[in-house]
């Protein structure tokens, strides 16, 4: 098996305060790698280091045999990284349609804006490429009714799901995932879960963040468990269920004795 | 939505109230609102004295709006003072003048559809107003397109040199007579004649004159020390000592009447003493009023007119002007002027036997010392400028407050 | 040359107050509502017009009792466009206040002439003559000026530490539906907050009358200075605003030394726009980072 | 524009036939010059629809691109002898240092501060087209020379007319074809959610950049149009004021709408010239009937009237419009 992203020492510091300390973790082709830990653990600092929305302090992010270390998101997400957010992101006043063709542009720009202007014929054919390729994958997470549908008119569940058609619209390799399932459903889960499956099976991989242990237990092939920065398991679903640092973690924060809920970027 | 809707029109109508009601509760202001009623209804209804005309000769007056509402104000009242008058003697060829005003406001592009507003109606035979020097030159040839003549009031050299417009006629001194003899009379009069200084306002105005001096400076020899100030500039410490510094012996004040508090109190308060001149602005009244008096006691203006001259033609304009608009009519040099130009163009007309603009146009061209209040009108040199008289003023005080004192009448009739 | 210097220095604090004085204004208003008050310059003009047209010419009342009620006046204009512009406009998107501020100048603007006349207006006695200060000269204006700026924002800072009240605006400067959910009013707190703004904006006009005279363009400039003197003091913060305004009008008087005086203006946005970009909290935020590199440096964490 | 199945689909297009035969019914110059303004306002809008509209930047010193368009044609003209046609090159050139030179201030300088920043830059400009020697100072430039095809110039107000006219609707079509494009969707993207745009693999700079290039283009070429149809500049027409009507068009026209600003840059181009019979106190009513169109429809004439009509469409579309608020 191939890694497919390797992080070493990362470490980020905010003011006085380490978010997330020497953090090691592999993500191996073919393989749903799913992060979890108590709130302010660290997990959303660690996402958006790796996708380049936050500098690492020290340490070294190496994707697909390339260092994204420090690279601003675009170009992260060139590198073919996706990645959806905990509270959704989209574009409110473009249609569902257009959502995912704005996700797949990188794929189908070519020059600028004059380059555009002065080759029509090409122009037609990648804005036929992108929409064909949006239609498709509007019918793969089940959107396909609604794609004259403004997002900002989508119910939640819709929009997390759009959200992650649009990460698929970059061809990317790798989707981080923040939060996949919160704020769902019984039922939407369910369906979510079905898609993210689905997604795997096209061979794209996946590093989520969770906090619904029935999700992260049943897609995740390994997991990494973070507490105050640091990362204290890693192993499979079954194992670091029952190790001991993680309910202690767990169980330490439900009773309250770890009464540290300041650190920024708390769980996301 | 529907509750502040509502305050929003209760608020409109309050301001509407506050405006509309303002005005018509002063009687002296009537005249403002009937003569833009005529301007615009038209020949609605007649009254039993117009009946006695046959037809109407259409005067355009080209205002600033409420951009410079001073100059509106003025202006419209000392053109309809003139429309009256004729009225009262007959009309005009048996005509009735009628002034129709439109605001070119203070920017090129609404001068251009102020003036093309009033060129859209044929009956208009010629239009007269405007000071702004860019709007004239905007302006100038839409006229000749439409041959008809318009007389304005901007004062820059280049509306002469740049132009080549029978139509176009400027009825009072331009810069190249204004801000020279203002030089002029400091360095030839006063014996100023080593190191002047020149404080401009930074538009066209202030500009113009600036060019003009710089080149009556080197024909004599004379060291010109030029600082410009914005027109919305509220403090002029800087120029002010920068002059002083450079041991200027007059100082040449370029600036627009809003513009005078500021300055002038800028200057008496950081000492500077040396004899300034300016132009219209320093001798107005309402400046006048508006500055302490040790602040301006001693400049120089130069004017078209000076309103305190002993002038029968003056005294009478004066005297008609307030009792038809009220003494708190605001009046200054540039009514005077609006007033001479709307008795230019009749007279012209009515030698002219016709309302056609070409023949307005030769018959205002062959003018021979037509008697306007600013001077008397006739063609200097090939084109545009008509009148080469000013009057040189000071502001002195007398009995606690400031007035004009006449000095003399400067420049050469032709 | 040294007494120019200093006369230079003495002129651009004065003007600095003034800046100062309109950066506080329209704070609080950023503060209270997230907007920006384009129409300030037109409230200052309208306060002038209140004092010296209405007041004093209209009613023949004195001075003092004038400035009082033209004060007043505004206050209570302002109470009418907080209901009228700003609470319903509060959670549209701002270039859309914006734009409603500046047509409210504009109407503003317009009005005056057709009330109060075409002429410029001018107190009699009141605030003449000057000071001497060590050979420099400054008008009694400016005085009143800087002594009312700072007491203001003495003042200001007072009730916004210290009250209740104030603690409660402050609160919905920093989050608006956080507040409301804490059950602050948060429209009343706008509507106190535009109330106190158009009475300083009244101050300022008041002041700056028999310097400027009451006119329409009386304070266009100041009023665009204003925004260069927040900008640079640091947007949000009332003392942070003395700074940037002080500092852009000694700066502003002394490039006039160098440069044509002209391009006065250009200096003074040229200053704001570099703060922006290097800057974007302004002095405020170059002492935070240069309390943070002397932190990095003693190794203080 | 997006919603399809309207019937006023077809509305602009006969907006655009009616305003191609207007000339018939207005004959005099006095029409056609603000026609002529109307259509240089509603290019300018159109560009500037790409950074405000769709972008959501707020910048407000349109006016000195504008001037700038303009003074760069008329000096090449004036001064460098150039054939009106090949000053658009060097005009082309000024639009696109513009938009770079604005680009990148505004990927550090962000909402307020960056309509502040551009009310600055105007003012700047404006300082020194009013100053400089050469750029004819206080008065201007006069004498532009006007378009010419051989011996056909575009002097009258009628030519002038139909010359402005194909502009206006090439620039329409270059319009059309962006916002419905890629880049349409990635300006619009910018303003809804940046930080998403970025993990698309988009770099915003750049959509940025690309936004104030575009609108500054369409500024600089509608100015210098401008001026050798007017033929005299001056540096005081090109105030923050303009600016301001700018975007003024923008809002009624409804902020993002296409057709909108069109018919925002007709409204504000003539009703200013429809109250004039008022009087003195034109310019307050004015300004009072725009306060209440922004403030009654802050999301365009035509889109709110919609709402208010029918009420089932506005559920649809118009509420979306709604929600997207800049306020970041």
């Amino acid at each position: 098996m191939k890694t497919i992203l390797k992080i070493d020492n990362l470490t980020k510091v905010f003011g006085g305060l380490e978010a997330v300390k020497d953090v090691n973790i592999q993500v191996q082709e073919r393989e749903i790698h799913a992060l979890i830990g108590p709130n302010g653990a660290g997990k959303t600092t660690t996402l958006s280091m790796i996708n380049g929305t936050l500098t690492p302090t020290t340490g070294k992010i190496v994707f697909r045999g390339k260092d994204i270390t420090g690279c601003p998101p675009h170009r992260a997400a060139a590198e073919g990284l996706g990645r959806t957010f905990q509270n959704i992101k989209q574009f409110g006043s473009l249609t569902v349609l257009e959502n995912l063709m704005v996700g797949g542009m990188y794929h189908h720009n070519k020059g600028g804006v004059l380059h555009m202007l002065l080759h029509r014929k090409e122009t037609r054919e990648l804005e036929r490429q992108v929409r064909e390729k949006a239609e498709e994958i509007a019918c793969k997470i089940g959107v396909r009714n609604l794609c004259g549908e403004y997002a900002g008119n989508l119910p939640y569940g819709r929009q997390k799901v759009l959200e992650l058609g649009r990460a698929m619209m970059g061809d990317p390799r790798l989707i981080l995932l923040d939060e996949p399932a919160a704020g769902l459903n019984p039922s939407e889960r369910a369906e979510f879960v079905e898609i993210l499956n689905k997604i795997y099976e096209e061979g794209i991989d996946l590093f989520l963040i969770e906090h619904n242990m029935d999700v992260v237990m049943n897609i995740s092939h390994k997991i990494t468990v973070l507490n105050f920065g640091r990362k204290i398991a890693e192993g499979t679903p079954r194992k670091v269920a029952n190790n001991a640092a993680v309910i202690k973690a767990y169980l330490g924060d439900r009773y309250g004795k770890n009464d540290q809920g300041g650190e920024p970027n708390a769980g996301g | 939505m529907k509750k502040w809707g509502a305050m929003l029109l209760a608020l409109m109508l309050v301001v509407m109230a506050g405006c509309k009601g303002q005005p018509a509760s002063e009687p002296e202001r009537e005249p403002e609102q009937t003569e833009e009623a005529v301007g615009d209804q038209a020949e609605g209804e007649e009254t039993p004295a117009q009946r006695e005309f046959d037809g109407q000769i259409k005067i355009g007056l080209l205002t600033t709006g409420t951009a410079i509402a001073t100059y509106t104000e003025t202006v419209t009242y000392g053109a309809e003072l003139a429309a009256r008058q004729l009225n009262a003697a007959g009309g005009v060829l048996g005509k009735e003048v009628v002034i129709v005003p439109s605001d070119g406001s203070n920017t090129a592009d609404e001068t251009i559809n102020g003036a093309n507003r009033l060129l859209e109606d044929p009956e208009v035979a010629a239009v007269c107003g405007y000071p702004l020097s860019t709007g004239c030159l905007a302006i100038e040839s839409l006229f000749k397109q439409a041959e008809k003549p318009v007389v304005i009031s901007g004062t820059s050299v280049r509306l002469k040199d740049e132009t080549d417009n029978n139509y176009l006629f400027r009825g009072r001194a331009s810069d190249a007579i204004q801000a020279r003899n203002a030089a002029a009379f400091l360095a030839e009069e006063l014996g100023m004649n080593e190191v002047m200084g020149i404080l401009y306002e930074n538009n066209d105005f202030g500009q113009g004159a600036l060019q003009v001096v710089e080149e009556y400076c080197k024909e004599n020899g004379i060291t010109l020390v030029a600082e410009g100030f914005n027109p919305t500039d509220t403090d002029i410490t800087t120029q002010v000592l920068k002059l002083k510094d450079s041991g200027c012996q007059s100082v040449v004040t370029w600036i627009a009447a809003s513009a005078v508090p500021t300055v002038s109190s800028n200057m008496y308060n950081q000492g500077l003493t040396v004899p300034k001149c300016g132009p219209v602005a320093v001798t107005l009244e309402e400046n006048l009023a508006n500055c302490e008096p040790e602040w301006i006691d001693g400049w120089y203006g130069v004017t078209d007119i000076c309103m305190t001259k002993e002038d029968k033609a003056l005294k009478d304009f004066i005297a008609a002007y307030y009792e038809a608009f009220g003494d708190d009519a605001y009046l200054s040099n540039e009514g005077a002027n609006i007033y001479s130009h709307v008795l230019w163009i009749c007279d012209a007309i009515e030698r002219a036997g016709s309302t056609e603009g070409p023949a307005i146009m030769e018959a205002m061209r062959s003018t021979e010392k037509f008697p306007g209040l600013n001077g008397n009108y006739q063609l200097i040199g090939d084109k545009v400028d008509y009148v080469a008289t000013i009057d040189i003023a000071q502001d002195t005080i007398v009995d606690g407050k400031v007035t004009n004192v006449f000095i003399k009448t400067v420049g050469e009739e032709q | 040359m040294q007494n120019v210097l200093f006369q230079l220095i003495v002129s651009g604090t004065a003007m600095g107050f003034v800046y100062a004085l309109v950066a506080v204004e329209y704070t609080l208003i950023w503060n209270a509502c997230g907007l920006l008050n384009f129409s300030h310059e037109k409230i200052i003009m309208l306060g002038g017009y209140m004092f010296v047209g209405t007041c004093i010419t209209m009613f023949g009342m004195s001075n003092l009792l004038s400035a009082l009620l033209a004060i007043l006046l505004l206050g209570v204009f302002g109470i009418l466009i907080a209901v009228v512009i700003f609470i319903p406009l509060r959670n549209q998107s701002r270039l859309i206040a914006v734009v409603a501020t500046v047509m409210l100048g504009q109407i503003l603007n317009e009005a005056a002439v057709l009330v109060w006349g075409p002429v410029a207006l001018m107190p009699k006695n009141f605030l003449s003559g000057v000071f001497q200060i060590m050979g420099a000269t400054i008008a009694k204006s400016y005085v009143y000026i800087i002594m009312i700026s700072i007491f203001i924002i003495i003042a200001l800072q007072f009730v916004f530490k210290r009250t209740k009240f104030g603690k409660a605006m402050t609160c919905v400067s920093i989050h608006k539906t956080a507040a409301s959910l804490m059950g602050i009013n948060v429209k009343a707190s706008m509507v106190i907050t535009l109330m106190i703004s158009f009475m300083i904006c009244a101050v300022i006009g008041i002041i700056t009358a028999p310097i400027f005279t009451v006119k329409q363009q009386m304070a266009t400039m100041i009023a665009l200075k204003g925004f260069c003197a927040g900008v640079i003091g640091g947007f949000g913060s009332l003392p942070a605003a003395i700074a940037g305004g002080l500092i852009l009008g000694i700066v502003e008087n002394l490039a006039g030394l160098v440069l044509p005086a002209v391009f006065k203006d250009a200096v003074a946005f040229t200053l704001m726009i570099l703060f922006m970009m290097f800057s974007p909290k302004g002095l405020i935020g170059v002492k935070q980072e240069m309390d943070r590199k002397r932190q990095l440096r003693t190794g203080e964490v | 524009m997006k919603d399809k199945r309207s019937i006023l689909k077809y509305f602009p297009l006969l907006m655009l036939g009616m305003i191609g035969i207007l000339p018939l019914f207005m004959t005099s110059n006095y029409y056609q010059t603000i026609c002529c303004q109307a259509m240089l306002y509603a290019v300018v809008a159109l560009g500037l629809n790409f950074i405000v509209g769709l972008s959501g930047l707020m910048t407000l010193g349109t006016a000195a691109i504008y001037g700038l368009g303009a003074y760069t044609s008329a000096l090449c003209c004036t001064k460098l002898g150039m054939n009106p046609w090949a000053a658009l090159v060097p005009v082309l050139f000024m639009g696109w240092l513009i938009g770079k030179g604005l680009g990148y201030p505004s990927l550090r300088v962000q909402g307020v501060y960056l309509s502040l920043a551009t009310i600055g830059f105007n003012e700047i400009v404006r300082s020194f087209l009013t100053n400089l020697e050469w750029t004819g100072s206080g008065t201007g430039i006069r004498n532009i020379e006007p378009y010419r095809i051989g011996d056909f110039a575009f002097d009258t107000q009628i030519r002038s007319y139909y010359l402005i006219y194909a502009v206006l609707l090439l620039f329409i079509g270059i319009a059309w074809k962006i916002v419905n494009s890629r880049w349409g969707r990635a300006f619009v993207a910018v303003k809804d959610n940046p930080e998403a745009l970025q993990i698309c693999g988009i770099d915003i700079a750049n959509v940025k950049i690309t936004a104030f290039t575009l609108s500054s283009v369409f500024a600089v070429v509608a100015g210098a149009m401008y001026a050798h149809f007017n033929r005299y500049i001056t540096p005081a027409t090109y105030t923050t004021d303009l600016s301001i009507s700018f975007v003024v068009m923008l809002i009624i026209g409804g902020l993002g709408n296409f057709w909108g600003c069109i018919y925002g840059a007709y409204i504000v181009a003539f009703l200013p010239q429809l109250l004039r019979p008022i009087g003195l106190s034109y310019k307050l009513i004015y300004a009072l009937i725009m306060m209440c169109l922004v403030v009654f429809f802050p999301n365009g004439l035509i889109r709110d009237m919609k709402k208010y009509l029918t009420f089932k469409r506005a559920l649809k579309g118009g509420a979306a419009s709604e929600n997207n608020s800049q306020d970041r």
